[in-house]
């Protein structure tokens, strides 16, 4: 199809890798003008993104929906076809990148402000530009080929990124740690296509679908090993999750955001590709496996998350949570096709779905409040955070919407993706007779311990950064963010509400997705009322209206209103210190502390964490008045500490041990060659 | 024109010129306007070879088919990069007083002498004068190695030179056995010719045990020219005593001219034998370097002699897909043999600028936050080093997937997945140890060692030459990589 | 072989054959012995007899370029080079090998199998030799025992000897597989690429000795890992 | 769309009134058993009453979130309150959510409590808070078994739906699976509405407060929604065990007969809830904060074994 002006998704798609390619170039133009590359570059993005959110939405709504929009790039290289290929299922993932672009981007405007004179604006600007084409190629990409070079690209890129405060020894090891981990998983993608190239003799995706089928059973198996490991790493899972929190939070706010909103998505994108669109019909054992990993991952993600007191880090222990309730539903729906339920396992797809949108757009405004935040108390230990509602009123905002969301509270977007979820654990409960169906209401007991200790973790998130007294010096100085910021950050607050408010209108766009993936469209069947009102396909089976709860929610405040004019109206609020026990006022130091905040739970799950403290107190005469108390506390990271550290040494150890080989004596070589020598001669005769 | 005898010409006489010059800056461009003739005349040998099919000349002395113009090609490209590098890079040592100037007009003379040397042995027709060319060049790179006169560097070249030699002589007796494989048992007179043309089309006919015999031996001494383990002890050692340009020209052609000597031999184990005799040896010899080179990869301490061990893997990689023995392969692997010809120098004079600026190549010494002194040395290195690790969208990516996925398909499963391994694993040791200098803070040294600029011609042409190649292939190229495929699948 | 035969090639393989063992000889010596300068004589012993051999072969098959390949040898190995390497061992005032990495018994034994292993690699290919019985075995034997003494000796000066000793085995190989030798242009290049190959080490082995005041290549570990 | 003005407002008006009365009696019972006199049952509408007419004292540390927060905490608990079924078995508002929007709503009241217990930057605020977000969090689990329970049964997270199919011949009420199942939610409602082995609800001494630590700064009418807000939760989740896991006497029509009936049978089951839990708490202590994990655990562990049994018992 050629892609001239026919306002077709292909013509969107390139206009908008054209854009990301005209930012990242002009970027570079503006090497010497900070201002100008980020404007021209975060701009350009922004425009990009707009065109990749057109693309993606033509290519979901309206006349040709669901159709594949095929365009054939002209590739210099003969034997590599440029062929991009935009189905409903990568249409969703371009509309997710893009929405978040365009917030991001806006941010960006201001954010990047505050780099200039100290860090190239110009380099950020255009690697960002990259990044973003290359996570949308990733979506769009037709052929194999050209998924592994994007896929690598923006691994690149992301690695540039993470490392972009490259003067940290912290950023450092994060970036190499990131890019290691990533390579390995690109190592197992690698294999995977080319087993399914080999039974194919094609790197089409087009040739691609359902090849499982073809594909011997154990071979089979091995590809969706090989699969679920190369984008488990990118998405997060655990054990493969360690380099989400070193990288995330290090890199710069904004792309933080996409990284964590988009980035890692692209891991779910190519297990949703794979899993239901190459491989066919799944054995049981596959989804069972991916539930309970998705379950390993969501609650040890959490846990992790509130251990943290560095903002940006539980926030990245929040993403590996949120992939992992993502994976729940991929899972159930792999079960659910294997049991023969194709309208289930587009119901549990849809809320995995449904929770990779949402958890991108709330995820994203996270880390832009969090990047605000940051930007001005020069810190990212909430320890020396506090007092930040008063002095970034709409920021603080902004964040608790996310903070809500984040926790599953109605009526906000996370609430209704979990909601899904629960229902289709609910009713896998009854797609089988065999023991296994147990998973699905443990899956959705621990779900619901994942977001009742989500809620925990941000209560203790917003509170102790943006509520009671500034803790630092930072803090106390903190000021409201420029306007750019605050506008990415409510437009995805908008988002985050209009996704809580009005699921039906996405889950009609996600309606090409399911019918391309299992056949079936569901927004009508879950449509129960006027479109306000959602249920699960059967309205007995349980309904759910947010825009319901909402304006419920809002008609009775009514009864506090009417209370408050019958009775207080007279009453006058004073301003006053808070209780101090009669001591001489309160200091920040006597506020609770985030490490305070977690400790019951560090202590419920003291097999976990395994917690260390040391103390040490000075004092002059008695114990009980110390002079100086220090205090410390340490979580162990057991995957870091049983797994991957001893693995780590290990193979330094043998490397080391293999030097021994090239001792720098010549004999020694000259031996190495004679052996080779006369093996070989005996070999030859 | 008498191309092929111009190409050897040409550098020679520049070399010679140089003896009595006086002037550095005279040696250097005397250097740079022979290798761009000679990359003009690699570029029209290439352009006639796609014509002609076979290009020969004095009688059949000299001979070149599509695998030689390759070579000419890559020699030249390096041999053009190095020789831009080395004007600034021996002012600098100059300056610093690290080389005497009999020194400087040493490596000027003998550059040219060992790239006429290589140039001879890709267009040698007679296995007997391509032997004694492969000397050639071990003997004028020898004393380019033990140009700095270190203890190290004398130690170096010591080495190589006795383990070169040493193979070099295993490597005539394969020569030998050669000779008498197509004598035959049968003939008392003189052969015809032992001429590569007439070896190719005789060689159905020769004697098994023999040419089996002097595959072996072939092996073994190009082999250990070649830096195939565990042959290549002498390669991190020259590689890092070396002068930068040296080191750049011995790693990213001195070792490809050496396997394209066993290359030949191969073809004609192949030809004679008809079965996977030969090719299993080049596959486990490649696959054994490259496993070796990764762990010393990642626990190496010093500079270039990690990015030795990088070409040792990108040598067994080649061998490898070469072993693999299947057109996919072939042809990824002839791609990376250009990829790796493009990137290795970029390092080697990045870590030149490197040695210079800091006066050492320890990773401890250099210490960290390099990219706040040599920002643009390090740009590029950065670049260069992804690119050598297979990130896309440089080449290498391409040709090791290409070879990847030629031996999948080929249903060589195994030794796909050891490749792969084996490319992650050096992959993970050199983003590891390059981040232990590159970034980071620093403060801004004192004077002296390299400029911001410097080197900066020499790995922008190589780099770009590597990304314009590696998104772009034009159709000659493309076509006569084809051609070297088929020559290595014996089917020309 | 020929059934008719003229008598002076059932000679010239006699004394072939006598020749080759008498290379062989020389080279076990070589081997065991620590003295350099009779390590150099012996170099020279070994290659008069490779030179005679050649002389025996050109003069047998007629082949006149056989015996330019017999006078070069002369020259080079047995003349040029011994003088070279002898004025290099009293220049630098060393003449004992010291401390083999093997004992002189245990060097003879490792020899007495390298030698069974050359004739093992030889046996088949006896058939194809043109002159002389078992020349090839000496050669393979030459070959792998100069490799060995490469290894066993730590003296540069003594590397370089062992090096000729291999190259030796070589040439006596490309004797005693082809009727006339190998192609002339090849000759002439092996031997002018031995003789530059002998300057460089030259070159290298003065250098070395200027730098550490020795040419014991134990010295030379600084290059590791 | 079949929401019934009346009934919603019917309902709000008995969820005020009724949650002060519930707290009001267990308090006053309480003392009874302990030999006290204790404050009359309906105390708890004078303080409310008082508390709104009065001045209010806001710390200077605090935020718009303090504010906020009763607000959402007194709101979120009435919307709770509207999803379940109390006289009818049709809640007004259950076309809105079921079972696990009352959960959320519940949670979202919690959250801005929490907040709010934060904001002042007092010490007690925040050891409330986290207290209050960790017992909560390892009740969830054993509360959604327990709603799993009922709802697989039902085949329906839609409250009215669950009392329905639950309504079925008495015996049936009484399967092992509903028994445990009611046994567990029992025991997350002592944790969840901060009863005796979990919290004290009369205790003001400064480190075994949970609840009250978080309302320290509170006062004048913001102090009355917290409180009410409290009360309703309470009502809430009392209604859900009384009127889901044991639904006799539900009205299913709306006729007054039914309605009748069922206001009778419904305050008889909350009196013997309020009766227990007085029970309760009179003869237990308070456990040590991290003893509470191992209740609540077995509460998740009975919740299992009711699931487990649903099948297992058929």
């Amino acid at each position: 199809m050629p892609y001239y002006l026919d306002f077709s998704p292909g013509m969107f798609l390139v206009l908008a890798f054209a854009g990301y390619g005209l930012g990242a170039v002009g970027a570079l133009a503006f090497w010497k003008h900070p201002r100008g590359a980020g404007w021209w570059s975060f701009g350009c993005a922004g425009l990009a993104a707009v065109g990749g959110l057109l693309s993606a939405l033509s290519a979901l709504t309206g006349a040709g929906r669901g159709a594949v929009c095929q365009v054939e790039l002209p590739s210099l290289i003969a034997y590599i076809p440029l062929t991009l290929r935009l189905d409903a299922l990568g249409a969703f993932f371009v509309l997710v990148v893009s929405l978040l672009g365009v917030a991001v981007s806006l941010y960006s405007l201001g954010y990047a402000r505050e780099l200039e004179g100290r860090k190239s604006v110009a380099a950020l600007g255009a690697f960002y530009n990259v990044m973003l084409a290359a996570i949308t190629l990733v979506f769009a990409a037709g052929n194999a080929f050209l998924f592994l070079i994007a896929w690598e690209v923006m691994a690149l890129t992301a690695f540039l990124l993470v490392s972009f405060e490259y003067e940290k020894p912290e950023t450092r090891d994060a970036g190499v740690l990131f890019f290691v981990m990533s390579h390995i998983g690109t190592g197992c993608l690698i294999l995977g296509f080319l087993l399914l190239f080999q039974a194919c003799g094609s790197y089409s995706f087009a040739d691609f679908h359902n090849l499982g089928e073809k594909l011997p059973p154990g071979k089979r198996d091995a590809v969706f090993l090989l699969f679920l490991v190369g984008f488990g790493v990118k998405a997060g899972l655990v054990p493969l999750h360690i380099w989400l929190p070193a990288a995330h939070p290090v890199a710069p706010s904004n792309v933080s955001a996409l990284m964590s909103g988009v980035l890692i998505k692209t891991g779910i994108y190519g297990m949703t590709r794979v899993f239901f669109d190459f491989l066919g019909a799944p054995p049981n054992w596959w989804g069972v496996t991916v539930l309970a990993i998705g379950t390993v991952s969501a609650v040890l993600g959490v846990l992790y998350a509130l251990m943290e007191h560095d903002l940006k880090r539980l926030l990245a222990y929040h993403s590996i949570e949120n992939i992992g309730i993502i994976l729940m539903g991929l899972g159930a729906a792999l079960m659910f096709l294997h049991s023969g339920h194709p309208a289930l396992a587009s119901l549990a797809l849809l809320a995995g779905l449904y929770h990779t949108m949402n958890h991108a757009v709330f995820k994203a405004l996270l880390f832009l409040g969090a990047g605000a935040v940051v930007q001005q108390t020069h810190t990212r230990n909430m320890e020396d955070m506090g007092g930040l509602a008063r002095r970034m009123g709409w920021t603080s905002a902004f964040f608790l919407v996310g903070a809500a969301a984040i926790s599953a509270l109605p009526p906000l977007n996370g609430f209704v993706s979990e909601w899904l979820t629960y229902q289709s654990l609910l009713q896998g409960f009854g797609t089988t007779e065999s023991l296994i169906r147990l998973m699905f209401p443990i899956g959705g007991a621990l779900l619901a311990l994942t977001g009742a200790l989500a809620a925990a973790c941000f209560v203790k998130a917003f509170g102790i950064t943006f509520l009671a007294q500034p803790r630092g010096e930072g803090a106390r100085r903190a000021r409201e963010a420029s306007c750019s910021m605050l506008l990415g950050q409510g437009l995805l607050t908008a988002a985050c509400v209009f996704l809580g408010l009005c699921p039906i209108l996405f889950l009609k766009v996600l309606d090409p997705v399911t019918q391309q993936l299992t056949g079936l469209q569901l927004s009508g069947q879950l449509n129960a009322a006027d479109g306000l009102v959602l249920s699960t396909g059967k309205p007995e089976a349980g309904t759910i209206s947010m825009a319901g709860v909402a304006l419920a929610g809002l008609g009775l405040l009514l009864v506090p209103l009417v209370l408050w004019l019958a009775l207080g109206r007279r009453t006058k609020a004073r301003i006053g210190p808070t209780w101090d026990c009669g001591q001489q006022g309160l200091t920040p130091q006597m506020e609770y502390t985030a490490t305070g905040f977690s400790k019951p739970i560090r202590m419920i799950f003291k097999a976990l964490f395994r917690p260390r403290r040391e103390v040490q107190r000075e004092y002059d005469f008695s114990p009980f008045y110390a002079t100086t108390i220090r205090f410390e506390s340490h979580v162990e990271e057991v995957f870091q500490t049983r797994i991957y550290r001893p693995l780590n040494r290990q193979v330094l150890r043998l490397s080391r041990r293999l030097r021994v080989l090239q001792a720098g004596s010549l004999q020694a070589y000259l031996i190495y060659i004679f052996i080779t020598l006369v093996v070989l001669l005996l070999f030859a005769l | 024109m008498p191309l092929l005898a111009s190409l050897i010409f040409v550098p020679a006489a520049a070399g010679l010129a140089c003896l009595p010059a006086r002037s550095r800056r005279v040696m250097a461009a005397l250097g740079g306007l022979a290798c761009l003739a000679t990359l003009a005349l690699g570029v029209a040998l290439m352009g006639r070879v796609l014509e002609q099919g076979v290009v020969t000349e004095w009688n059949e002395f000299l001979c070149a088919d599509a695998l030689s113009a390759w070579m000419v090609l890559l020699i030249s490209v390096v041999s053009l990069g190095a020789s831009l590098y080395a004007g600034r890079y021996f002012q600098r040592d100059l300056e610093a007083g690290a080389v005497t100037f009999g020194r400087v007009r040493e490596f000027f003379v003998l550059t040219p002498l060992f790239q006429t040397g290589m140039f001879f042995v890709v267009l040698a027709n007679n296995m007997g004068v391509m032997w004694f060319a492969v000397e050639a060049t071990a003997l004028s790179s020898v004393l380019l190695v033990a140009l700095y006169n270190r203890r190290t560097s004398l130690e170096a070249a010591w080495k190589y030179i006795i383990l070169g030699s040493l193979g070099l002589a295993l490597a005539l007796l394969g020569t030998v056995f050669l000779y008498a494989a197509a004598v035959g048992p049968q003939a008392h007179e003189k052969l015809p010719s032992f001429n590569w043309s007439h070896l190719i089309t005789e060689a159905p006919r020769f004697d098994h045990g023999l040419i089996k015999l002097s595959f072996v031996l072939a092996l073994i001494g190009y082999g250990a020219k070649a830096g195939l383990a565990p042959m290549h002890t002498w390669l991190p050692d020259a590689h890092s005593e070396a002068p930068s340009p040296t080191s750049a020209m011995l790693s990213g052609v001195s070792l490809k001219v050496a396997l394209y000597a066993l290359l030949r031999f191969h073809i004609l184990t192949t030809a004679c034998l008809g079965s996977g005799f030969s090719r299993h040896f080049l596959l486990g010899f490649g696959l054994f370097s490259m496993l070796l080179a990764a762990p010393f990869i990642l626990v190496q301490k010093n500079l270039k002699r990690m990015l030795a061990y990088s070409s040792l893997e990108h040598i067994g990689l080649i061998c490898a897909g070469i072993g693999m023995n299947t057109p996919v392969t072939i042809f990824g692997a002839l791609l990376h043999m250009g990829y790796h010809a493009l990137t290795k120098p970029v390092l080697f004079f990045a870590a030149g600028n490197i040695h210079q600026t800091f006066h050492s190549l320890e990773f401890r010494v250099i210490g960290r936050g390099v990219i706040k002194v040599l920002p643009v040395t390090v740009l590029f290195m950065s670049l260069a080093a992804l690119a050598a690790a297979g990130m896309p969208p440089f080449g290498m990516f391409l040709s090791e997937l290409t070879i990847i996925r030629g031996g999948l398909e080929a249903r060589q499963t195994a030794v796909s997945i050891l490749i792969l391994a084996a490319l992650l694993a050096s992959f993970c040791g050199l983003l590891q140890q390059l981040s232990r200098i590159l970034p980071g803070a620093r403060e801004p040294g004192p004077d002296g060692g390299a400029r911001r600029t410097d080197g900066v011609l020499a790995m922008g042409l190589m780099l770009g030459g590597l990304v314009l190649f590696s998104i772009w292939l034009p159709a000659p190229l493309y076509k006569l990589i084809q051609q070297t495929a088929l020559i290595l699948e014996g089917k020309s | 072989m020929t059934m008719n035969a003229p008598t002076s090639t059932e000679i010239g393989a006699q004394l072939i054959t006598i020749c080759a063992a008498g290379m062989l000889v020389f080279q076990l010596l070589l081997v065991v012995q620590r003295m350099l300068l009779t390590s150099i004589r012996l170099f020279a012993l070994q290659s008069l007899l490779l030179a005679a051999i050649a002389g025996i072969i050109g003069y047998v098959n007629d082949a006149p370029h056989v015996y330019i390949v017999a006078v070069l040898t002369l020259i080079g190995k047995v003349l040029f080079l011994p003088w070279l390497l002898d004025r290099q061992v009293r220049r630098i005032g060393i003449t004992q090998e010291i401390k083999p990495l093997f004992s002189a018994p245990t060097s003879m034994m490792l020899c007495g199998g390298l030698t069974l292993l050359g004739y093992v690699v030889a046996r088949p290919f006896t058939v194809l030799e043109r002159l002389g019985n078992n020349t090839l075995g000496v050669a393979m034997t030459l070959v792998l025992t100069g490799f060995f003494l490469m290894i066993n000796c730590r003296k540069a000066i003594t590397q370089v000897l062992a090096l000729l000793a291999v190259e030796n085995g070589v040439m006596l190989a490309a004797v005693a597989l082809t009727t006339y030798g190998m192609p002339l242009v090849v000759e002439l290049g092996i031997f002018f690429d031995l003789m530059v190959a002998v300057m460089v080490l030259g070159i290298l082995v003065y250098r070395i000795r200027e730098s550490f005041a020795s040419m014991d290549t134990d010295k030379l570990n600084q290059l590791k890992g | 769309m079949n929401l019934n003005p009346i009934a919603i407002v019917l309902q709000t008006v008995l969820l005020l009134l009724l949650a002060p009365l519930m707290t009001g009696l267990i308090r006053n019972w309480k003392a009874k058993l302990q030999n006290r006199r204790g404050p009359p049952f309906w105390q708890p509408y004078l303080d409310l009453i008082k508390f709104l007419r009065k001045d209010m004292v806001i710390s200077e540390h605090a935020s718009w979130v303090f504010r906020a927060a009763p607000c959402v905490v007194f709101v979120s608990a009435l919307l709770a309150g509207l999803m379940t079924p109390m006289l009818t078995a049709q809640a007004p508002l259950s076309l809105f959510g079921g079972v696990l929007v009352v959960v959320g709503l519940l949670a979202l009241g919690r959250f801005f409590l929490a907040l709010g217990g934060l904001d002042p930057g007092s010490a007690f605020g925040g050891m409330g808070s986290s207290r209050e977000m960790t017992i909560a969090a390892i009740a969830e689990p054993a509360m959604m078994m327990a709603v799993f329970t009922v709802a697989i049964g039902a085949s329906s997270t839609d409250l009215s739906q669950m009392a329905r199919a639950s309504l079925g011949p008495a015996w049936r009420l009484f399967n092992p699976a509903h028994v445990m199942a009611f046994v567990a939610m029992f025991i997350v409602l002592l944790a969840e509405t901060g009863r005796i082995p979990v919290d004290n609800p009369a205790t003001h001494l400064e480190l075994t407060m949970i609840h009250e630590a978080m309302l320290l700064e509170y006062s004048g009418r913001y102090l009355a929604f917290m409180e009410w807000g409290a009360s309703i939760k309470q009502l809430v989740l009392m209604t859900l065990l009384s009127n889901v896991f044991l639904p006799i006497g539900i009205a299913t029509v709306a006729t007054p007969a039914a309605l009748a009936l069922s206001a009778l049978a419904f305050m008889a089951k909350l009196l013997v809830l309020a009766a227990a839990v007085v029970l309760v708490e009179t003869t237990n202590a308070k456990l040590r904060l991290f003893r509470v994990p191992d209740l609540l655990s077995a509460a998740f562990v009975l919740a299992t074994l009711a699931l487990l049994s649903t099948f297992l018992f058929r």
